[in-house]
C-alpha cells in the first residue's frame, strides 16, 4: 500500500495532462541509437569555425583544454591512434576519442549545456558542426564528413566496446 | 570531488579565521542576548564547506567539525555540473512522459499535497575519498578525504505513488532524470529503484530544501551514487533503455585494470571515517576518549564497525550509536585509552550483505592506482608518542 | 509562553515581508549561483521565530512552515529568563557536588571525551498551547498556539556516567541544576531521571548547540518541560529534598480548581496538532490532499494518532510517518478527500500508557479555564465551503 | 553497561577535583529550610529604601509592576488578607504574597537574580531587607521586623500548604 495513502492502487488525481508543446520543449535528449536526432547538418569545416568562435577560449585551439577546462581532443596520451585504455593504471586524460562511448553522448550534451555561458543558445545545424569538428580532430572520422542525423547514427566510438555494465559483486570484499 | 575542472580561479576564498571572540569573565553579572527571529551559531563554532567559489565544483562537508548523524542542512556537501538555479517555486513543474498511460504535468503545490514519507538518507558523491586514495597526505582533515557525504532527514513522496498516477507502461524499463539547471544534468536510472525507494523530495531536516541541494525538488535514490539523484528536477521520461548521457559514459564510469570501464556503478559500498580524534587535532592528555566516527553502506544497513588501534593487527567491535536503518548513517564509538604510545587507528565498516571494507592495498590490487570513483578503502589516523595526529592512508 | 512578562517593548520586531524574489524566466539558459562557505536558504523561504527581542521572553518554531520531525537549530524555540550569555568554551565548567564522594569539575573538553550517545527527543515549554486554552481566536497559526516545542537529534554523556564518575552517596534523592546565565537559572531534579535517561548535550542536530539553546552545555531531561532542561549549564548539587526555587513554586506550578497547586509536574503528556492545512491557509482546489502534523509524548512512545474531519464524531487511524521513539515526536498523516463542504478537523494522540488527549471541555472541568502549564487539550481547524481554514479551540 | 564504555562500574578518571572554594563561589542556594542562609540581617524599612532605589523603577513605587514587569504584592484580586488561592477559576494575578510557597525562595531568588540589570551585585543585608520589605508588603511580616537567617527561616507562607506533588494519572484522560 502506498504509505498514508487509501491504498497501492488509489490514484490521487492531482497534476494534469502534459501539453505535447511543453513535452517537447523539453523532450531533446538524444540517445545511443540516435532516434531522436533532429534535422539538420554540419560539417567539419564549418565546426572548426563556431568551435573558433565558440569554444576555444575556454577548451583551447585545438581541444587541449585550459587549466579549469576540460582538454577534449587526444586519442591517448602517447597521441597514438588506437587508444590503450589504461585509465586504471595509468594517470591518462579522458577525451572523446579514448574514452567517450557514443557519438550521440556529444551531441546531446554540447546542444544541453554549451556553451558554458549560454546553454541552449545554438542551432542544430551549428551543433552538427561542432560535433563533427571535435570527432574529426579526436580523428573519429575524417575531416571531409559531413554530418546529419544518419551519418552520427552511424558512427561507432573507438572505445565503444570497452564499457560494461557494474560487475561488482556485492558481498566480494574487494570489487 | 568527481573531477570536474572549475570554470575560473576562485573568487570566493574561504572566509580567514576570525579572531577568538571575547565573552564576559562572569556572564552571570549581565542580562544576555534577547530572543532573535534566527538563532545564529556561536562565534566560537564558525564551520565552512570550503567552496572552490564556481558554478561547476564543489564543496565539502567539515566532518571533523561535527557530531550525531544530522548535517546542518547549511553545511550538506555540494557538487554542481553549471551552478545553481534560482527556481520560482509556483512556476517549477515536474513532467512525467514517455512510456505512459498519461503524460503529465505536478506543480510543486501539487506534489506536496501525496501522501508523504519521511526518511533519513546520506547522499555520497561517487568522487568521494579520491584524495586519500590516490595522493594519501598526513596532513589531511575528514573534509576533504570523506567530505562528499552528507546525511539528512529528507521529506517527499515515493516516486511509485507518482508513477502509477501516470500509469507506467509495461515495455519501460529505464527512465530519464533531468535537472532544471544550466546543463540540464541528466542520468538514466533502472525503473526497479522506482518501485523500490526512490523519492521525489522537496524537505531536509525540516524545512524546504536548500538551493544548493534542489530547491523546489529533487530525485533521491537511497544508496546510489550522489549524481544520479537529480537536483533541481524538472523532467521523467520512461523509455527501454538508457540515454548514455555525458554524465554516465565520460563522467561517472570506473576505469579497470582489464581494459574495461564499469558504467552504471550506482550503488555505494561500505564505508566507514573515524572523525574524531583527527588532523590536525594534538591529543594533549593521556586517559580514556571516544574514537568514533561515521559509517555508511549503499546496499543497505550497517551491521558491524570495528575499529583497530594497531593499524589493523587486531579489530575491536565498535558502539553504533543510533539504529542502523537502510542506505542511512551510523556514528559509531569506541573507548579508547591512550597511554602515550604510537598507535594508528583505523576503521572497518560491514553491511548487511556481509561485504567487509577493504584495504587500499587490496583495492590498487583488483582496481588499480588510478580508477575513478567509489574509493570505500579504510582510512584512519597515526598518533605519535607527541600525540600528533596525521592521515594515515597507505592501509 | 511560561507567562512571563518581557522588560520592555520589543526592541527587534520581526523583519518585514521581503519582496517576492524574482527567478529568471529560464534558469537553464545561465549558469546559475556558485559554490559557498555556507548553503543559504532560498530566497522564497524565509521563516522567523517571532521573537519578542528581549532578553526575558520567548521566541516560537514556525511549525507551518516545517515539515518532517527535525527542528532546523536557527529555528528551536527560546525560552530565557535572562538572555542569552556568551559563554567561552575553554573556560566554562560543570561542576558536581553535594552528596557525592568526589566534588569534582568538568571542562567541556573532558564531557566530549566520555562515551557519548545520540538521540531524538522534543523539548516543549510547559506554556505551550496556552493561547489556544485560554482565548481560541480563528486566525491564530500553528507558531502561537504550539510552537514552544522543537525536536533535535541531541549528543552527549548519559548523566548517570558523570555521576558514577563523582560517586553518588545512597542518601542522595534530588540534584539541583544551575545555569551560568544571568538569573544562575536552578531547578530540583528528582535523582531517578539521571539513573533513567538524563543526558549532558553539547551538540544539536549535528553541530554545537547554539547558544540560544544552552551552549557549550545543557541538561537535557526526555519529555520534561522545557524550563527544568537547563541551559548553559555550570553546576549540579545532589541532595535529599528539592531547593524549591522560584522557577518551580512562583513559575512552573499548575494551580487546581480544588484550590491546589500542583508542584514538579514535570512530564509533558501526549499531545498533537495539525500543521497542515491550517490557518492562514486557502484550500484552492477540491481533492486529496495530506493532512499532517506533529504527535508527541513525555511518558513514551506515541502509539496512536487519529484524524476526524466532522470535529470529532468519527475519528479514523493516521499513519505515523516515522517509527515512534521515546518521548520523541512523531509526523502523522491522513489522506483526505476534500469535496468542497464544511468541515472541522482534528487530531487525537495515544501513549504507550494509554493515555488519550483531552478535549478542552474535559480539561476545563478537570483544570479550570484559568490553570497554567500543560495544555494539552484536541484543537483543530475549520474548513468552510470556500477553502478557508480557521483555528478551532472550542473542542 | 555504560553506552560505548568498558562496563558500568567504568571510571574514565575525566575531570578534576573541585577545589571548595571553587564550589562555594557558586553554591548560594538557599533551599527552603533555610539552612544554607547567610549571616546579615536587614530591616523592612531598609528594605523599602533599597527597594525604592533598585527595583521600583521595574516593579513600580508599590510592588504592583509595570506593563512588562511582575507584580511582587497583593494578597488576593480584592485586596483581601486571606489569599483564596483561586487561579485556576479566576483569573487572578499570583504574588509573594499570595502565591509563593517559601520564604527562602524569595532570598534565594533576589539574590541570585535581581536586580536584572546587575544580578549578583546585593549584599547580603540587603538581600536580607529588600526581602523583608517585601513580605510585610504583602502582609506576611509586620513592618517592624528586622530578617536574619533564623527569622526568615521562621516565616510560613499563606500559600504553603496549597501546594501539592503532581498527581496526574499517567493514564488518565484528564487529569
Ligand atoms: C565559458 C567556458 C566554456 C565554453 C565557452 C565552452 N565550454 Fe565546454 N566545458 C566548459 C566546462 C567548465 C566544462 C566542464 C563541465 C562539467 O564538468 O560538468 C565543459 C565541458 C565540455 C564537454 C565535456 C567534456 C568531458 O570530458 O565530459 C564538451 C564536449 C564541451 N565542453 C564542448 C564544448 C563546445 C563544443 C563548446 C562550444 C560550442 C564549449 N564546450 C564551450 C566550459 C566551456
Ligand atoms: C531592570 C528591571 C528590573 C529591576 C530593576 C528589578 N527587577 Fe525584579 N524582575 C524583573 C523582571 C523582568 C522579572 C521577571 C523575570 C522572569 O520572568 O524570569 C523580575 C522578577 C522578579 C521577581 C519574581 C517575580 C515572580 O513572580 O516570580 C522578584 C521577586 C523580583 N523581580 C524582585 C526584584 C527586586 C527585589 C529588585 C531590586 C533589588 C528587582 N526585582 C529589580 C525586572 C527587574
Ligand atoms: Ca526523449
Ligand atoms: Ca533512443
Ligand atoms: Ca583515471
Ligand atoms: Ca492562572
Ligand atoms: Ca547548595
Ligand atoms: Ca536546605
Ligand atoms: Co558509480
Ligand atoms: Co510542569
Amino acid at each position: 500500500a502506498v504509505p498514508g495513502g487509501p491504498g497501492s492502487k488509489q490514484s490521487y488525481a492531482l497534476g494534469h495532462l502534459a501539453a505535447d508543446s511543453a513535452i517537447a520543449a523539453m523532450n531533446q535528449d538524444i540517445g545511443p541509437d540516435g532516434v531522436e536526432l533532429p534535422a539538420g547538418r554540419g560539417s567539419v569545416q564549418r565546426g572548426a569555425v563556431v568551435y573558433a568562435a565558440q569554444c576555444s577560449q575556454c577548451h583551447g585551439a585545438k581541444g587541449e583544454g585550459l587549466p579549469t577546462f576540460p582538454k577534449l581532443v587526444g586519442r591517448d596520451s602517447a597521441g597514438a591512434p588506437t587508444p590503450e585504455f589504461q585509465f586504471a593504471t595509468k594517470n591518462k586524460t579522458k577525451t572523446i576519442g579514448n574514452y567517450w562511448p557514443y557519438a550521440t553522448t556529444l551531441f546531446d550534451y554540447i546542444k544541453r549545456a554549451m556553451p558554458f555561458a549560454t546553454p541552449g543558445s545554438m542551432t542544430d545545424d551549428d551543433v552538427y558542426a561542432v560535433t563533427a569538428f571535435l570527432l574529426s580532430a579526436n580523428a573519429v572520422i575524417p575531416d571531409t564528413t559531413t554530418l546529419d542525423a544518419v551519418a552520427l547514427r552511424a558512427i561507432r566510438m573507438p572505445a565503444r566496446d570497452h564499457f560494461v555494465p557494474d560487475n561488482r559483486k556485492p558481498t566480494a570484499t574487494t570489487k | 570531488q568527481g573531477g570536474a575542472p572549475p570554470t575560473a580561479p576562485s573568487t570566493v576564498p574561504p572566509p580567514p579565521a576570525p579572531p577568538r571572540p571575547v565573552a564576559p569573565l562572569d556572564a552571570t553579572k549581565m542580562p544576555g542576548a534577547p530572543t532573535a527571529a534566527l538563532g545564529a551559531r556561536s562565534e566560537y563554532f564558525a564551520p565552512t564547506r570550503i567552496p572552490n567559489g564556481t558554478p561547476v565544483g564543489s564543496s565539502r562537508t567539515p566532518l571533523q567539525d561535527l557530531t550525531g548523524t544530522i548535517t546542518p542542512s547549511d553545511l550538506h556537501f555540494e557538487r554542481h555540473h553549471a551552478g545553481i538555479p534560482t527556481l520560482d517555486p509556483e512556476r517549477h513543474t515536474l513532467t512525467i512522459h514517455g512510456l505512459v498511460d498519461r503524460p503529465m504535468s505536478f506543480t510543486v503545490a501539487d506534489i506536496k499535497r501525496f501522501p508523504q514519507i519521511t526518511r533519513t538518507y546520506f547522499i555520497e558523491c561517487s568522487g568521494n575519498g579520491g584524495a586519500g586514495y590516490r595522493d594519501p597526505k598526513p596532513d589531511t582533515t575528514p573534509q576533504p578525504l570523506a567530505g562528499l557525504f552528507s546525511t539528512s532527514e529528507w521529506t517527499g513522496v515515493p516516486l511509485a505513488t507518482l508513477f502509477r498516477e501516470v500509469g507506467v507502461k509495461s515495455d519501460a524499463s529505464w527512465f530519464l532524470a533531468e535537472g532544471g539547471d544550466a546543463c540540464k544534468l541528466a542520468r538514466s536510472i533502472p525503473i526497479a529503484k522506482a518501485w523500490d525507494d526512490a523519492m521525489i523530495v522537496w524537505a531536509q531536516n525540516g524545512e524546504p530544501l536548500r538551493p544548493a541541494q534542489g530547491y523546489p525538488m529533487r530525485l533521491l535514490l537511497p544508496g546510489f551514487e550522489g549524481n544520479s539523484n537529480v537536483k533541481w528536477l524538472r523532467r521523467l521520461e520512461l523509455g527501454t533503455k538508457p540515454w548514455m548521457t555525458r554524465w554516465e559514459t565520460s563522467k561517472y564510469t570506473d576505469p579497470m585494470p582489464d581494459g574495461t570501464a564499469r558504467i552504471f556503478t550506482f550503488e555505494i559500498d561500505a564505508k566507514s571515517v573515524i572523525t574524531s580524534p583527527c588532523y590536525p587535532n594534538m591529543i594533549t592528555a593521556r586517559g580514556w576518549r571516544s574514537v568514533n566516527g561515521l559509517a555508511w553502506s549503499g546496499r543497505g544497513r550497517i551491521t558491524r564497525v570495528e575499529v583497530s588501534i594497531d593499524g589493523g593487527t587486531s579489530w575491536h567491535d565498535a558502539e553504533l550509536l543510533n539504529t542502523p536503518q537502510p542506505k542511512s548513517t551510523v556514528r559509531f564509538q569506541y573507548m579508547w585509552n591512550w597511554q602515550g604510545t604510537d598507535a594508528t587507528l583505523l576503521s572497518r565498516a560491514t553491511d548487511d550483505a556481509g561485504y567487509v571494507q577493504p584495504t587500499r592495498a587490496a583495492m590498487v590490487a583488483e582496481r588499480g592506482e588510478f580508477t575513478d570513483y567509489h574509493y570505500n578503502q579504510i582510512i584512519g589516523w597515526k598518533v605519535d608518542r607527541s600525540g600528533a595526529v596525521t592521515f594515515h592512508g597507505a592501509t
